[in-house]
């Protein structure tokens, strides 16, 4: 008998042991090292056919001023007032293109993307945004790798409370 | 003109023959609407948040106290609200854990249960630019709940998180697949796994039926509709913490900025509402995401002097605490505000101040003192910074 | 089958033609709903409070934390829920008072407010007589909201209650033109003229637009949709104290009994729940008329030994208070039951103990210890008193 | 300015005085010495005339055994388990009747009754419990002094807090 719930017992057994099949099924992430990448590749070619296809209507031709923000970073930057963010100048991993386009796009039909489509489509939007060349093969190896501009810029936050306005 | 005012089955039975004109008279000679099995919401009173596609906003200039009724919560969203059977729901813990589980809403119920009040704001919480804004508009998207759950620090416990596990991926079973990486020594301080809000279970929009609730912190990090933790030795670097939720500071990226700084505001008087010539209680509610409230004070002179304002009891761990000042209006033009003081001594600053500190004039964390216009003709307006 | 699951016109527009079978399988690959103006409740969640022709009962077996939804707060009334236009409800203040007064609720709101969460709980709020009742069914005449409003001190100031002014006739404006006489020295220590509960408006069933608040003091008291306050120098004894909400007690019949006694109820595991073996966390509330709880003692043996609950902070004064015990359970039979005590000493007795006091086996006030039945194969049945 | 709202102005002029017109409207209350009751009077015979007319079907014939309750006292006390608590046998204070029947009842047609009405139905309803003549007029000045056999068992409450169980 326990007269405090915060002393609690070294286990309550409740819930049951994940298998690694029921893991798998669920573990999409994909880390900045490249841990969670399936097998496959891509290459931009094959990716604008897929973009031109299923994501145009919402991100622009090009990945350029669509209802829904542009994905590639445009040259008139001079131009408008303030740069739009994008993969080429405000993304700091490439990996997280891979794994937020698998996750969550096309918005109207999420999760509907294979893994080889995913690869086509990351190679195509860093090709786009000029990252890699347009021959470049995208896959678990290469994907890592990509440097990304705007990577050197990102600093953790440093607030901490107290009198000091940051 | 036949009126249901009671909007049960009961309400539309008995009070449908009611003609207008009686009800105007005196509704001791009518008789009532007999106990129901759910109570109703008067149609006299007109609560709505106020929607666009991503985000629907808390109506604060016409709420009480320092609950936010549940179907007022504000919502933000990245990929709609799903519908989600609660017995088919689990939740899955893995990665540099001892033993992967996977726990049904059910499981989660059984462990040692918490509830706290606190507030929940998205870290985008600002607007700004017409004087006919209200609190509503200006920072709607924050919101107060009692929630309870179960701590996360127990599931740790359970699954046996391993010592070199220092960020955990949370991810929701949303049409967003939301994930965020969060330091793993948050879910040992006091993160929530919640099921519930306000006495009951957790309504759709807030993440039906699971979801993570971490006090004090940018709401997008309290990842809804919760169906994953994946214990790692790095961040994810997803999407919500590298493209969003990041801010320029001084031509650099701030990012993980996770603590929601010190804020108040004044709901009354605020637009769209008026103010008579006399006593006046400016009333407000003030938070921090870094622990409790301390001081709130008024200004009734553009800023000049500052006075404090008493707060209501009980004064809550990250919670909105509400504040009043009683003040005697003479008719003259001038501006109304208010800054909140929490307990590491951080008080609210001026946008200027922001500006300054980091060099930008927007983006997300944007917390600066919000000043009213009194005009002589009692109109209140927002000032616009 | 087609479903609409969130329950707003985007949710029935977007969901109606997902097949039942895709929400089987995978919410993550179904757009979901976008923000709203008004949040919904799960249709998964069956909240209901239980009707007879006279009160509802909250289904506090369902509920979590300390707040009771506003939609699931007990009702008890002599006439129904009348049908109130806020914009000409008038509250009239006369008798005994330097200055007859007459306030709209508008100019109830100008003055200085206060909130405060208390439990209400109406003192004819015990049932037993069979093993199937649930805690909704044993005491589910008690809810907790935080009220807000002006105190009634302040409105005694404006009105210049004079010194031979000892009790006050409240009345409410439905039906029953409800009226209850009232101790003047409660007005000034904690009366609340509430016009608001959980953030919103008092919803219509709970008094809306304006009632009477008492704190701790038997429900009844705190007169709904309050439209007259007439300062007296004796009580007017009205029918509701006299042929109702007095109770026998010893051969004598006891008048003006306001304080509701503390309390406490075992609300999980109850029936119709069912537990498994192993670790259950037993959890209630507990709560006290006359002040704060100070102690909630719970027994798994039959009240043979009883040992000290978790409280779950905030504990406040007059207020439903969580509690919660960790047990393990062997599968053997056995009786749950728990004790409140509060802070002037006083402990939730027995029914034996309350019959041999007031030589009476029922009536207003009865406030027992209650004992949950587990049984072998986990069914938990109420222990009739 | 107050730093405090517990440190109010003497008033704040919020509201607006009430004139006795606006008083009297409300002011329906009858207090056990009288206070309240208006002009009128009433008589047993004429309330039973109203009583079988607009109260029977909820109260029973006499006032006894209706599905809302009995209002006046039966002599086979011995006989029910529990005595009925009825306006003979419970009401302290002959002034609640006039009272509560103006402001609640009929159920059905709440505040319909004229004060005549309410007299004779007080009068029919004190005579039923052979607390009156059946021939005593009740009005102002008479229904206070009706003695009420209950109003001796009347106590306040004497509990308290702390350990007593009471
Ligand atoms: C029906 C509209 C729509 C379609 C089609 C669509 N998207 Fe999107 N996309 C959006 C919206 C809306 C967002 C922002 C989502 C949010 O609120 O977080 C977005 C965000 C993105 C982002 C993140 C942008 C940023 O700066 O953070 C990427 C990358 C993206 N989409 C890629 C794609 C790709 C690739 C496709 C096609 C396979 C696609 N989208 C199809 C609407 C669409
Ligand atoms: C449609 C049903 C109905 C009718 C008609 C009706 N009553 Fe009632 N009466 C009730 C109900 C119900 C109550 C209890 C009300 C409550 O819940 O407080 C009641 C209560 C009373 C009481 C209080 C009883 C007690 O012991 O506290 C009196 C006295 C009374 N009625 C008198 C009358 C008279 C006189 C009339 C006719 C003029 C009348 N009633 C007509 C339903 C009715
Ligand atoms: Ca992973
Ligand atoms: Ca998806
Ligand atoms: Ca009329
Ligand atoms: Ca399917
Ligand atoms: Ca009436
Ligand atoms: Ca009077
Ligand atoms: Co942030
Ligand atoms: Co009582």
């Amino acid at each position: 008998m326990l007269s405090d719930t915060a002393q609690l017992p070294a286990s309550f057994g409740f819930g049951r042991p994940a298998t690694k099949a029921e893991i798998d099924r669920w573990d999409i992430d994909v880390r900045p090292d490249g841990k969670g990448l399936p097998a496959g590749a891509g290459v931009a070619a094959k990716g604008k056919i897929i973009f031109d296809a299923k994501c145009v209507a919402c991100h622009g031709a090009g990945g350029i001023g669509g209802p829904n923000g542009s994905l590639v970073t445009t040259t008139d930057g001079e131009k408008s007032k303030r740069t739009e963010k994008t993969i080429g100048n405000y993304w700091p991993y490439a990996t997280t293109v891979f794994d937020y386009i698998r996750r969550a796009m096309p918005f109207n039909q999420p999760g509907s993307l294979t893994n080889e489509e995913v690869y086509h489509l990351t190679a195509y939007l860093l090709s786009a945004n000029k990252l890699i060349d347009e021959k470049t093969m995208i896959d678990a190896k290469s994907l890592p790798k990509v440097i990304m501009p705007a990577q050197k810029l990102f600093v953790p936050d440093d607030r901490k409370g107290g009198p000091e306005v940051k | 003109v036949a009126v249901a005012l009671v909007q049960n089955a009961h309400g539309q039975t008995l009070q449908k023959g009611i003609p207008q004109s009686d009800l105007d008279d005196d509704p001791t000679k009518v008789p009532g609407v007999p106990p129901g099995e759910l109570g109703t919401r008067s149609p006299f009173e007109k609560l709505l948040k106020d929607p666009s596609a991503t985000s629907s906003r808390s109506p604060l200039q016409d709420i009480y106290g320092m609950i936010t009724p549940s179907d007022l919560h504000f919502e933000r969203n990245h990929g709609g609200v799903p519908a989600i059977d609660p017995a088919k729901h689990e939740l899955l813990i893995h990665g540099l854990v001892e033993k992967p589980l996977i726990f049904k809403v059910a499981d989660l119920k059984r462990f040692p249960s918490v509830s706290r009040i606190a507030f929940l704001e998205c870290s985008g919480n600002f607007r700004s630019g017409k004087e006919t804004l209200r609190p509503q508009d200006i920072c709607g998207l924050t919101s107060q709940s009692e929630w309870t759950g179960v701590k996360l620090s127990t599931i740790f416990r359970e699954a046996g998180v391993k010592p070199n596990a220092t960020w955990f991926l949370a991810e929701g079973g949303d049409a967003a697949v939301m994930t965020r990486s969060i330091p793993v020594k948050k879910g040992w301080d006091d993160a929530i796994l919640a099921y519930a809000q306000n006495g009951e279970a957790l309504r759709p929009e807030q993440g039906y039926p699971l979801r993570l609730f971490l006090p004090g912190w940018e709401g997008n990090t309290s990842v809804k509709w919760l169906r994953r933790l994946e214990l790692s030795d790095q961040p994810f670097m997803t999407r919500e913490e590298t493209s969003k939720y990041t801010e320029g500071v001084n031509g650099k990226v701030r990012q993980f900025s996770f603590d929601m700084d010190a804020r108040s505001i004044i709901t009354f008087p605020s637009y769209p509402q008026r103010v008579e010539k006399g006593w006046i209680e400016i009333r407000g509610i003030a938070w921090s995401g870094r622990g409790k409230v301390v001081r709130v004070e008024v200004s009734t002179d553009a800023g000049k002097s500052w006075h404090p304002a008493a707060l209501q009891d009980p004064i809550l761990d990250k919670a909105h605490t509400a504040f009043r000042y009683l003040w005697q209006w003479k008719g003259d033009e001038t501006e109304i505000m208010s800054r909140v003081t929490d307990e590491t001594g951080y008080t609210q600053p001026t946008m200027k101040q922001l500006v300054e500190a980091r060099g930008e004039t927007g983006g997300y964390h944007f917390n600066p003192i919000t000043a009213w216009q009194i005009k002589p003709d009692g109109a209140v307006l927002f000032k616009p910074i």
